[in-house]
C-alpha cells in the first residue's frame, strides 16, 4: 500500500508548475535533460513531489516533513522568505561546506545578491540553500492610457517617476479612459504586504523596519524604525491613494485605488488590470507573462520597479530609499537527513549552471538567479518578460529582501496587522507604527533571551 | 395435519437443540455470561483502544510540551520546563502571537475592565460570540430545515439532498464561495451590504463585517449538521404518539412542544454539543475568507503558533490546552443545564 | 349534539378494504360497541371517526357538522388506543393530564380531575412512575385515564380493557357504564369480551370483512342474529350448526330430525337447504325436558370432552357412533357433534351414552347459501306456537 | 389551546347554554371546548381548520426558502466554474462569459480522479470503523449500566476540545516512526503515505461524534424489543446487529454520513500523513488546492472540482438516506 | 428435562417489590397458569423465567441447571410479549421465522415451519407485510407464530390472546392445547381470561402483591379457595362475601343466618367473626330449592339490576330493606348485596321481592382476619354430613 523508495531517485518538493517543465512530452526541452547535459550523473533523476502552491501550506509540509525528520523528500524548495529559520534551526545541509569550491565561488559571484542573503546563515555566512529562482516586484501600468492622459512615460522603465507623478499621472488616464480603478496593489493583511507591497512603499520613502538593509538577517540587537516619520508617511499615502482627502493623509495625492485593495492579494489586484479596468497594479513577474503577450496589452504594457519620494540620498538609512522592487523566490535546500546526500548535492550543482536557470526560465518563465542571463535568454522563448529586461535590471539593482530571520513569520504577522489597520484608517498611522514598535521590540528581546 | 404435525415436533425438537450448541460457541458463550459492566468494558475496549493511541496519548504529551519553553533555533524545538509560564503569557496577553487570547485590563471606571484591543480582535470573544450566534441560528434554522424535510411531499428525497449538501462542500470551497462573493470585484455581496448600509467597502479586511460573513458561511454550511441530525431524531419519533397527541387536541405547535421537541431532545443536544465545540474551534472558514489577523479565533492562534514559521511549539501546545479549557467550561455548562433533559446520556 | 354517523364509509389500503361501505349512525349519548373478529376493520372505523384516518370514500358526521377532513383536535372526540401509545418520557400524571394541559386548565383543577381518574383506574399511587416502570395492565389503565380526564362529546375506546383481569375488568366496566350514564356522552367501544358487549351496549354493532353485519341491541343479537356469521360469532361458546334438509315435517339431518311445519315459514321451502342452529345452552339432558315447554325429540349421542369451567360444564357431544372425538372447540363445525352447557352440578363422565333434547323455541334457521336467517324458534306442528319467553320471532330479513 | 379561564375565548362561550350532563358527575365543571358547539363554536372551529391549510402554506414557503438559500452558492460556484479563467468579475446570476471546460480541465491539468477516489476509499473505510468501533460503544453507553459510564462518555467528549493542531507534534512523530512489522504492509516500515495512515487517526477524530448520535439512539429502542431478540435466540451483540442498529437507521445512517463526509473533506490529518501524492493516498482536498498557483489561484478549476467532488456525497446522502425511513418503531409494540 | 423452577425469587425494583419471594415448580410437560390482579408481577415473574430480569434474590432452574445468570437464548424458552414485541423492520414473515434463521434452518425447513405457525394462527395471506399494516390483534397472532415455530423446552406465554376475538381465541385455546399435548412442552401462560385458565391449565398459580397465594389444579382453586384473595379472584362474577359471627348453631349475618354446626369445624369456635364465600350460582330462586341436596333456609330478598348476559343471567339482590340499589358489579361488596345468577330462561324483572336460598355445600368459610380459608362446603346439624359433588372438603390450612 505504500511505496518503496525507487533507487537514485533523487525525491524533490516543488508546486506543479516546476513538475510542468521537469520532463518533456517526448524529445522537448526538460529541466530533467538540462540537468543530465549540465552534468548530473545519468543514473540520478529527480523526482518531484508536488505540494500545494500556496507559501504558507509548503512551509508547513517542509516543517512536518524535517520537524518528523522525514525523507523523501531529498530537498526541499524553500520560499526565499522562510528559509533562514529552517537554516537557524539546523535543517539544512550547509553547502557552503558541501560544495566544491568553485561551486560555491561561483555561486557567490554570479547569483542575485539579494535572493543569496536569503539562503546563507545569518551568523556564519554559509550557504545554506541554492536559490532557484529570484522573484520581483513591479509596477505594471497601461503605457497607451497614461500617455493618452498627457504624461510621458519613457524612461519609466528605468527610471521610475514620483509618487506624486505617478499619482496625478494613473488618476488622469483613469478619468480620461473613464475606468474603475486607478491602481491596484495587495494590502490585505497577510504575508504580501509586510513583506513586499508596504516594504517597497516604504523603501521608496526612505523607511526601513530595522533601520536599514544590513541588519535585516540579525534579529536580536538592532534597531526598530516603522515608527519613524518616513514610514507613516508611505502609509498616510497609501491612505490618500485609499481614502483621498481624509484624516491622516498626505496633500498632493490624489485618490487611486480602489479601497477594496484592504482585503485584496494578488490574483485580485491583478484581474482587474488584466481586464483592461485599471491603470496600473504592482504585481510579481508573472504578471509581465500574463498581460503583456500581443493577445493583451502587448506594448502597451509598461513595466517598471516602484516610483519613489524620498531618493537614496536624501534617506536616512543604508540602502533605503529611491525605487525599490520587493524580492521573493525560492531556494533549494537539501534535507539533513537524506541517505542521498551526495546525489542530492549534484542536483543542487546542477541547477547552479547556467543551462539550466536558462532553461528553467525559458520552460517554466521563472527568472534565473543570475540576472544578466534574462538579457541572453531567447525571447521568443521567455515572452514579454524579455521586453522588459531593463526594468528586471533596475529592479535586481534595487531589490528589498524582507528581513526574514527566524522571528520574521511571528512579526511580520505584527506588521501587517497594524499596516492593514492604518490603510483602513481603523487606527491612525503613528499611533500604529508607535504600537507596532514596542511589539517590534518585545519580540526582538525574546531572541535575547534565547541567545544567551 | 395434526398428525403431519406430530412428526416436525420430533424432529424440530432435536434440531433446535443442535441449533443452539451451534450458535454457542465459546467465545459467543463467554462473552454472553459476563455482567453487565464487564461486558460494557469489553465493547468499550476497541473504542479507547483507538482513541488512547490517536488521541489521549497525543494530547498528554502535548501538555508536556506546553510546560516547556520555545526555541526557535537549533534543532530541539523545546527548551526547558518551564511549568505554567506559557499559560501565564497567553493570559497576560504576553504571548508571542499576533492577536491575543485576552488583552483586558482593568480599570477604575465602570465596568472596571477595559479592552486592550478592539473586541472583534480578541481570540476569546470572537470565538465565544461565534460560537454562541452561529449555534443559536442553526438550531434554529437546522430545526425548521429538519421540520421540513419531516414532512411528506413530492420531490422530498431531492430537497433533502439538496439542504444536506452544504455540508458536503469542504471548507475551503466554502470560504471560496463566501470570500469571492464579498470581494467587491467579483461578488455582489459587498456592493448588497454595502448598499443597505451595513457593511464597509472592504467587509473581509473590516473584524466587525468579516465575523459577520463568517457566521452566514458558518450558517449556510453547518445548519445542514443540525438539521440532519435532527432529522434523525424527528425519524425516530414514533408516529402513533402524534396521534394521541391529536385526538387530545394538540394543535401543531402543541405537538411540537410537548412531543417533538422533548423526543427528539436528546438528538438536538449532541448536535448542538458537538455543533458547539466544532464553532469554537473554527479556523479554515476564518482562513480561506477573511484571514487569521482580521477574525482571530482561538484555533487561528493554536495554528498560527503551531505552524506560522516561528517554531513556537511550547506555545501553540498551552493555547491549544487553553482553548480546550475554554470549551471543556462550556461544555461542562451545557452538560450540567440539560442534565435533565437529556435524559440518562449524561 | 354529539350523534356520530357514517356514510358508506370505505378505507382501502393497498390491497386491502378494512372498511366497506359503512352506513351507522351512533346515537347521542349511545353505547355501542363494536365487535368482530380480529382484522374486520373495528380500529379502522374508530380511526376515521376520530379523524385519524381519512376514509376513502364516504362522509363522517358527528352532531350536525360533516367532519370528514376536520382535524382530529376539533372534533370532540377522546380515545384510548388499542395500542396504548403512552408519550415515554411523561410520568402518569402527566400522560394522563396532557389533554388538560392542553386547554390550559388551571392546576387546580387538574390535580383534581387526575387524581380522580386515578381512583376510577386504581392507580392512586403511580402518578409519579414513568410508562417503562408500570405493568401492562397498569399502562393500559394509564390509557384509559387519559381519556376519562377530558369531557369530549365522543369517547372512542378500542379494547380498553384487554389487558385487565376479570375484578378489575368488572369494576372498569362498571365505571365506564356509570360515566357513561353521568356525562351523557356518546361511546363507541371495542372488545372483544362478549360480557362486556352484552352487559354496557346500548346497541352492538358486528362487522365481518370490513362490512357490517347488524347493528342492534345485543340480546337481539344474541337471539335473533341476522346471519349465520352474526349468530356464530355472538355468543361463547359458539352456537351450534347443523346443516339439513327441509322435509314437509320439518328438518332432516345427518343425525337427527326436528319437526316443525315449514308452510308457517317464510322464504322456507320444502327441499331447501338450511342450517340449523342451536346454542349450547338450549341442548338439554331429555332428563331436564320437563322444565322445557318445547323440547324436541330426544337425540342418541355419546359425551366427548367434558370440560368444567367452574360456573358452568362444557359437554362435548359425539352424535354418530363411528366418529372418533376430535379435540373441544372444534365441535360447531362438524355434522356430527354438538356442544351443550350444562350446570356444574350435572354429573356426567366422558365417553357416556346421553340423551339430549333441544329447547325448540330456541332453534334458528339460516339460508345456507346465502347465511341470512330465516326464523329465530319453531314451534311444533301441534302445539299452538306460544312465545316462549326471549325468542320466537321471525326473521326480518 | 382554548384557555378555559378567558372570557374572550369563543370555545368558553357556550351558546347553547344547556345544563351540565349530571350534577353528580365527577366531570361536572366540564370546560372542555369540543363539548358543545353553537354557530359561534363552528366558525370558530372553521377558524382553527383554516390553520392547517396556513401550515401548509408556511411550509411550502419555508420549504422554498431553505431551498433557495442553501442552493444560491451553489448556483454561484457554478456560475463561478463557467466563467473563464481570468474574467472573474461582477458575477451574479450569470457567468462572466461561459466556458464549461473547467469541468474538462480540472481532469487534465491534475489527475483529480484519483484524489476522489482516495478520498472516497478512505471516507468509506473510516466510516466503517467508525461505525462499527461506536457501535459497540454506543451499545455500551446507551443501553448498558455500568459503574464509569458517565466519566467515560464525557472523556470521550474531552477530544473534542482540542483544536486538530493539538495532535500535531505527536501524531507527526507516531506516523514517521519506523516500525519493522510495518514493512512488508507498508513498504518503508512508517504509516506515512498509506491509507491506515488516514483512516486510523481519522477516524478516532471523527469517532465521538458518532459515539454521541448512536450512544443516543441506541438509548432510545424501546427495552421490549431487544428482549423479544434474545429470548428469539440472539446474544448481546446479535440483537444489536438485528434489532437495534436496523432500528436506529435514521441516526446510523447519520453518524455514518456525518462521518463520511467529515473524513471525505478532511485535510488536516491528511496533509499530515500523506505527503499530497495522488499515488500516496493524498486526499480531495490536496487536488483542489492544487489549482492554487503560488500568487494565482485558479478559482474556476476549485470551483469546478469541488462541485464535481461534492456529488459522490451527494449521491451517498439519496442512497443513505433511503434508509432513513420514518416511522421506523410503528407498529412494534403494544405499551 | 424442562422442569422450571424458582427458589424464593424476589425482584425488588427501586420501591416496589414486583414478585416476593416465590418458589413453584412447573413440571415438565405441565400447563400452568399465573393468574393475579393487574400488577401482580406475573410478567416479572416470567421475565425472570426467560432471563430477562436478573432476581434481586432467589433462583431460577431449568430442568437440572440453574440458570439464574444465564443468557435468555441458552435458556430454551420461547416467549409471547404481552407488549407483542414485534421487529418492526421486518415484514411478517421474517418476524415469525427470526428464532429460525437465527439457527440457520435451512430455507425450506423455515418456510414450511412459517406456513404451518401461520396457518395455526389464521395469518395466512400476511406474510409479507409489514407490523405496521396488521390489526391489534393480527400483530399479536405474529407474535405467537413467533413463539410456535421454535421447539423450545418452555413456552412463556404473557397474555397471548389479550387482543382475539372469542372465536379465535377458542380456536387458539385449542390450538395451543393440542401443542401442548403433542410437543409436551413445559407452558407458562399469563391470563385475565378465567375461561382460559380454567380449560387450559394442569395447574393455576395465583399470585397478588408479587406473593404466590396458591397453585392448583384450575377446580381445586375455584372450589377451595385457600384465601379470601383466592376465592374473590377466581370465578366471575366474583364470589358474595358476607362477614358475621359464628354462633352455636351456625353464622350470624347482618342480614341472615345460615346453621351449622361450628364444632365440626377445626379452626371455628363460637365467637369468631368470620367471612362466608357463596358464588352466584351457587344462589338460588327458593322455587329451585328441591333441586339441591342441601339448601339453607330462605332469605328475603329484593331485585336490583337484572344483567341478562345470553347465556345466563346475573340478578343482584337487595337483602336490606333500606338499601337504596347502587349499581351492578359491585354488590359482592357490601353486606347487604347478593349477585345471583340464573338460567336465562328465568323471568325476573327489577325490583321484585324473591326468596332466595343457598346450596350449603357450596358455602366457604374464611377467617375474617388472616383471609386464611376456613371450611369449603357446610353441612346442616342434622343431614349426616353426606359429601355432594365437588366440594365439602375442610380446608387444609
Ligand atoms: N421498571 C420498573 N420500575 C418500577 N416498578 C416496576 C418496574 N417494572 C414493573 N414494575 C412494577 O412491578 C409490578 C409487577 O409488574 P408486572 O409487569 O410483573 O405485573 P403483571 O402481573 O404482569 O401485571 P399486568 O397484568 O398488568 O401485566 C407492578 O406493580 C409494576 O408497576
Ligand atoms: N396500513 C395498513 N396497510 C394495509 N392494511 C392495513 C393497514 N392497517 C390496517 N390494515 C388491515 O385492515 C384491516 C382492518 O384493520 P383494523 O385494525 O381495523 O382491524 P381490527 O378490527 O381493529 O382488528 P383487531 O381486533 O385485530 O384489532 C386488517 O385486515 C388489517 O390488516
Ligand atoms: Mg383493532
Ligand atoms: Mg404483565
Amino acid at each position: 500500500l505504500g511505496q518503496a523508495r525507487e533507487p537514485n531517485t533523487i525525491v524533490m518538493t516543488a508546486a506543479t508548475d516546476v513538475e510542468g517543465i521537469m520532463y518533456a512530452d517526448g524529445d522537448g526541452p526538460s529541466v530533467q535533460q538540462a540537468l543530465w547535459d549540465a552534468g548530473l550523473d545519468e543514473d540520478i533523476s529527480v523526482e518531484i513531489q508536488t505540494v500545494v502552491s500556496d507559501s504558507a501550506s509548503r512551509m508547513q509540509t517542509t516543517q512536518s516533513a524535517l520537524e518528523a525528520g522525514r525523507v523523501p523528500p531529498d530537498i526541499h524548495m524553500m520560499d526565499s522568505g522562510w528559509t533562514v529559520p529552517f537554516i537557524l534551526r539546523d535543517q539544512t545541509v550547509n553547502l557552503t561546506e558541501a560544495f566544491p569550491s568553485d561551486v560555491v565561488e561561483r555561486v557567490d559571484d554570479t547569483y542575485l545578491d539579494a535572493i543569496l542573503e536569503t539562503a546563507r546563515h545569518p551568523e556564519t555566512g554559509d550557504l545554506h540553500a541554492l536559490p532557484l529562482f529570484p522573484d520581483l516586484g513591479f509596477t505594471l501600468y497601461r503605457r497607451d492610457l497614461i500617455e493618452d492622459a498627457g504624461q510621458d512615460t519613457s524612461g519609466w522603465e528605468t527610471e521610475p517617476p514620483t509618487w506624486e507623478t505617478f499619482a496625478t499621472a494613473v488618476r488622469d488616464a483613469r478619468d480620461g479612459a473613464d475606468l474603475d480603478y486607478g491602481f491596484t496593489t495587495q494590502a490585505a493583511a497577510y504575508e504580501g504586504l509586510s513583506c513586499c507591497t508596504f516594504n517597497e512603499v516604504m523603501t521608496t520613502w526612505g523607511g526601513a523596519y530595522y533601520g536599514g538593509t544590513d541588519t535585516l538577517f540579525a534579529a536580536g540587537d538592532r534597531p526598530i524604525t516603522v515608527d519613524d516619520e518616513r514610514v507613516v508617511d508611505a502609509i498616510r499615502m497609501m491612505r490618500s491613494f485609499i481614502a483621498g482627502e481624509t484624516e491622516n493623509t498626505l496633500d498632493g495625492y490624489p485618490q487611486i485605488c480602489p479601497s477594496a485593495i484592504v482585503q485584496w492579494t494578488e490574483q485580485e489586484s491583478l484581474d482587474p488590470f488584466a481586464a483592461g479596468e485599471a491603470v496600473a497594479n504592482r504585481n510579481w513577474s508573472f504578471a509581465i507573462a500574463a498581460t503583456g503577450t500581443e493577445e493583451a496589452f502587448g506594448e502597451d504594457l509598461g513595466v517598471m520597479t516602484r516610483p519613489y519620494a524620498v531618493s537614496p540620498g536624501e534617506a536616512a538609512y543604508e540602502g533605503v530609499g529611491g525605487t525599490a522592487a520587493a524580492l521573493g523566490g525560492w531556494n533549494l535546500a537539501v534535507s539533513p537527513f537524506t541517505e542521498r546526500r551526495e546525489e542530492a548535492l549534484q542536483v543542487l550543482e546542477a541547477f547552479a549552471t547556467e543551462e539550466v536557470m536558462l532553461t528553467v526560465f525559458e520552460l517554466g518563465g521563472f527568472l534565473p538567479p543570475n540576472l544578466d542571463l534574462v538579457a541572453e535568454a531567447d525571447p521568443e522563448d521567455v515572452g514579454p518578460v524579455a521586453r522588459y529586461a531593463d526594468a528586471v535590471q533596475v529592479a535586481s539593482e534595487n531589490a528589498v529582501p524582507r528581513p526574514a530571520t527566524d522571528l520574521w513569520p511571528e512579526q511580520s504577522a505584527l506588521i501587517y496587522q497594524a499596516v492593514n489597520a492604518a490603510y483602513r484608517g481603523a487606527s491612525a498611522p503613528q499611533a500604529a507604527m508607535n504600537d507596532l514598535a514596542e511589539e517590534l521590540e518585545q519580540s526582538e528581546a525574546e531572541v535575547e533571551v534565547d541567545g544567551s | 395435519m395434526a398428525a403431519e404435525t406430530d412428526e416436525d415436533i420430533v424432529s424440530e425438537r432435536s434440531t433446535e437443540t443442535e441449533g443452539r450448541q451451534r450458535t454457542g460457541n465459546a467465545v459467543v458463550n463467554w462473552m454472553e455470561n459476563l455482567s453487565e459492566a464487564a461486558y460494557a468494558y469489553l465493547l468499550l475496549l476497541p473504542a479507547f483502544a483507538l482513541l488512547s493511541l490517536i488521541a489521549f496519548y497525543p494530547l498528554l504529551r502535548t501538555f508536556v510540551i506546553s510546560l516547556r519553553e520555545n526555541e526557535t533555533r537549533g534543532m530541539e524545538p523545546l527548551g526547558e520546563f518551564v511549568a505554567a509560564e506559557n499559560y501565564v503569557d497567553i493570559l497576560t496577553g504576553n504571548a508571542r502571537l499576533a492577536r491575543q487570547f485576552l488583552d483586558v485590563s482593568f480599570s477604575s471606571s465602570v465596568p472596571f475592565l477595559e479592552l486592550g484591543t478592539p473586541f472583534f480582535q480578541q481570540a476569546l470573544f470572537v470565538t465565544l460570540a461565534f460560537a454562541l450566534v452561529s449555534v443559536l441560528f442553526e438550531t434554529v434554522i437546522g430545526f425548521g430545515q429538519a421540520y421540513v424535510l419531516d414532512q411528506d411531499f413530492r420531490g422530498r428525497r431531492w430537497v433533502r439532498v439538496a439542504i444536506i449538501l452544504p455540508w458536503a462542500v469542504p471548507i475551503v470551497i466554502q470560504g471560496m464561495i463566501f470570500y469571492l462573493l464579498f470581494q467587491p470585484t467579483v461578488g455582489f455581496g459587498s456592493d448588497l451590504m454595502q448598499s443597505l448600509g451595513l457593511f464597509s467597502s472592504a467587509p473581509l479586511a473590516n473584524s466587525q463585517d468579516a465575523f459577520v460573513i463568517i457566521l452566514i458561511a458558518d450558517i449556510w454550511k453547518s445548519s445542514a449538521f443540525m438539521a440532519l441530525l435532527i432529522l434523525a431524531g424527528l425519524q425516530s419519533v414514533d408516529r402513533s404518539l402524534y396521534d394521541v397527541a391529536r385526538v387530545a387536541g394538540a394543535s401543531p405547535w402543541q405537538r411540537f412542544k410537548l412531543i417533538t421537541l422533548p423526543l427528539v431532545m436528546p438528538a438536538l443536544l449532541v448536535a448542538m454539543l458537538f455543533r458547539t465545540m466544532d464553532a469554537m474551534r473554527v479556523f479554515g472558514l476564518i482562513e480561506s475568507t477573511a484571514g487569521c489577523s482580521t477574525v482571530p479565533s482561538l484555533s487561528c492562534l493554536v495554528v498560527e503558533a503551531m505552524f506560522g514559521g516561528t517554531r513556537i511549539y511550547a506555545t501553540a501546545a498551552a493555547v491549544a490546552f487553553s482553548t480546550a479549557l475554554v470549551i471543556g467550561l462550556i461544555i461542562g455548562g451545557y452538560v450540567l443545564l440539560f442534565r435533565d433533559t437529556g435524559g440518562d446520556l449524561y | 349534539m354529539a350523534r356520530v354517523r357514517l356514510e358508506n364509509v370505505t378505507k382501502r389500503y393497498e390491497d386491502v378494504t378494512a372498511v366497506d361501505d359503512v352506513s351507522l349512525a351512533v346515537e347521542d349519548g349511545e353505547f355501542v360497541t363494536f365487535v368482530g373478529p380480529s382484522g374486520c376493520g373495528k380500529s379502522t372505523t374508530m380511526e376515521t371517526v376520530a379523524g385519524l384516518t381519512q376514509p376513502t370514500e364516504g362522509s363522517v358526521y358527528i352532531g350536525d357538522r360533516e367532519v370528514t377532513t376536520l382535524a382530529p383536535k376539533d372534533r370532540g372526540v377522546a380515545m384510548v388506543f388499542q395500542n396504548i401509545a403512552l408519550f415515554p418520557h411523561m410520568n402518569v400524571f402527566e400522560n394522563i393530564s396532557f389533554g388538560l394541559r392542553l386547554r390550559k386548565y388551571d392546576d387546580e383543577e387538574i390535580d383534581r380531575r387526575v387524581e380522580r381518574a386515578a381512583e376510577i383506574v386504581e392507580l392512586e399511587g403511580m402518578l409519579e412512575r414513568m410508562p417503562d416502570e408500570l405493568s401492562g395492565g397498569q399502562r393500559q389503565r394509564v390509557a384509559i385515564a387519559r381519556a376519562l380526564v377530558r369531557n369530549p362529546d365522543v369517547f372512542l375506546m378500542d379494547e380498553p380493557l384487554a389487558n385487565l383481569d376479570a375484578k378489575l375488568r368488572v369494576h372498569m366496566r362498571t365505571e365506564l357504564q356509570r360515566l357513561h350514564r353521568e356525562l351523557d356522552a356518546t361511546i363507541i367501544y371495542v372488545t372483544h369480551d362478549q360480557a362486556e358487549a352484552m352487559t354496557m351496549s346500548n346497541r352492538i354493532a358486528v362487522l365481518n370483512e370490513g362490512k357490517l353485519q347488524q347493528i342492534a341491541a345485543p340480546l337481539t343479537c344474541y337471539n335473533e342474529p341476522t346471519n349465520l356469521f352474526v349468530a356464530g360469532f355472538i355468543g361463547s361458546p359458539s352456537m351450534n350448526f347443523v346443516e339439513g334438509t327441509v322435509v314437509a315435517d320439518g328438518l332432516e339431518t345427518k343425525n337427527f330430525d326436528v319437526r316443525f311445519d315449514p308452510e308457517t315459514i317464510p322464504g322456507v321451502s320444502v327441499g331447501d337447504t338450511v342450517t340449523m342452529g342451536v346454542r349450547p345452552e338450549d341442548v338439554h339432558l331429555s332428563g331436564e325436558a320437563d322444565a322445557l315447554a318445547d323440547p324436541t325429540d330426544g337425540i342418541d349421542a355419546r359425551t366427548d370432552v367434558i370440560e368444567p369451567m367452574g360456573d358452568e360444564i362444557f359437554v362435548y357431544l359425539l352424535l354418530a357412533e363411528d366418529v372418533t372425538g376430535t379435540m373441544a372447540g372444534d365441535a360447531t363445525s362438524s355434522p356430527d357433534q354438538l356442544l351443550m352447557s350444562v350446570t356444574p352440578d350435572t354429573e356426567l363422565a366422558a365417553d357416556q351414552s346421553v340423551d339430549v333434547v333441544l329447547d325448540r323455541s330456541q332453534i334458528h334457521l339460516f339460508d345456507a347459501a346465502s347465511g341470512d336467517a330465516l326464523v329465530h324458534g319453531l314451534t311444533e306442528f301441534d302445539s299452538g306456537g306460544g312465545d316462549t319467553g326471549r325468542a320466537g320471532t321471525q326473521a326480518d330479513s | 389551546m382554548s384557555d378555559p379561564n378567558d372570557p374572550t375565548d369563543p370555545a368558553n362561550d357556550r351558546g347553547s347554554g344547556s345544563p351540565d350532563p349530571d350534577g353528580g358527575a365527577i366531570f361536572e365543571d366540564d370546560r372542555d371546548a369540543d363539548l358543545d358547539r353553537g354557530p359561534f363554536q363552528r366558525w370558530a372551529a372553521d377558524a382553527i381548520k383554516n390553520p392547517e391549510r396556513v401550515y401548509r402554506a408556511l411550509f411550502y414557503v419555508a420549504a422554498i426558502f431553505f431551498l433557495v438559500t442553501t442552493l444560491f452558492p451553489f448556483y454561484w460556484l457554478l456560475m463561478v466554474a463557467l466563467t473563464p479563467e481570468g474574467r472573474l468579475q461582477n458575477i451574479v446570476f450569470t457567468p462572466n462569459g461561459f466556458d464549461p471546460g473547467a469541468f474538462v480541465e480540472v481532469f487534465e491539468v491534475i489527475p483529480f480522479h484519483v484524489y476522489m477516489f482516495n478520498s472516497f476509499v478512505i471516507a468509506l473505510g473510516s466510516t466503517a470503523v467508525v461505525l462499527v468501533v461506536a457501535s459497540l460503544a454506543g451499545y455500551a453507553f446507551g443501553r448498558l449500566e455500568f459503574p464509569g459510564r458517565t466519566p467515560l462518555l464525557l472523556l470521550v467528549l474531552v477530544i473534542s476540545f482540542f483544536p486538530p493542531a493539538a495532535f500535531f507534534i505527536p501524531l507527526n512523530d507516531l506516523f514517521n516512526t519506523h516500525f519493522a512489522i510495518l514493512e512488508p504492509i507498508t513498504g518503508d516500515g512508517t504509516l506515512y503515505n498509506t491509507p491506515f495512515a488516514l483512516v486510523t487517526p481519522l477516524s478516532a477524530i471523527f469517532m465521538p461524534l458518532a459515539i454521541f448520535i448512536l450512544t443516543t439512539f441506541y438509548a432510545q429502542i424501546p427495552d421490549g424489543l431487544e428482549d423479544a431478540a434474545r429470548v428469539e435466540g440472539t446474544t448481546r451483540l446479535g440483537a444489536l446487529f438485528r434489532v437495534i442498529i436496523p432500528l436506529s437507521a435514521p441516526g446510523v445512517a447519520t453518524a455514518g454520513v456525518l462521518t463520511f463526509i467529515a473524513v471525505y473533506n478532511e485535510f488536516f490529518f491528511s496533509f499530515l500523513m500523506t505527503d499530497g501524492q495522488p499515488e500516496n493516498w493524498a486526499p480531495i482536498l490536496d487536488g483542489i488546492l492544487a489549482y492554487q498557483g503560488q500568487y494565482q489561484v485558479l478559482y474556476h478549476l476549485m470551483a469546478a472540482a469541488s462541485i464535481i467532488g461534492v456529488i459522490p456525497v451527494a449521491i451517498l446522502v439519496i442512497v443513505a438516506q433511503e434508509k432513513i425511513v420514518s416511522g421506523l418503531t410503528a407498529g412494534a409494540l403494544k405499551e
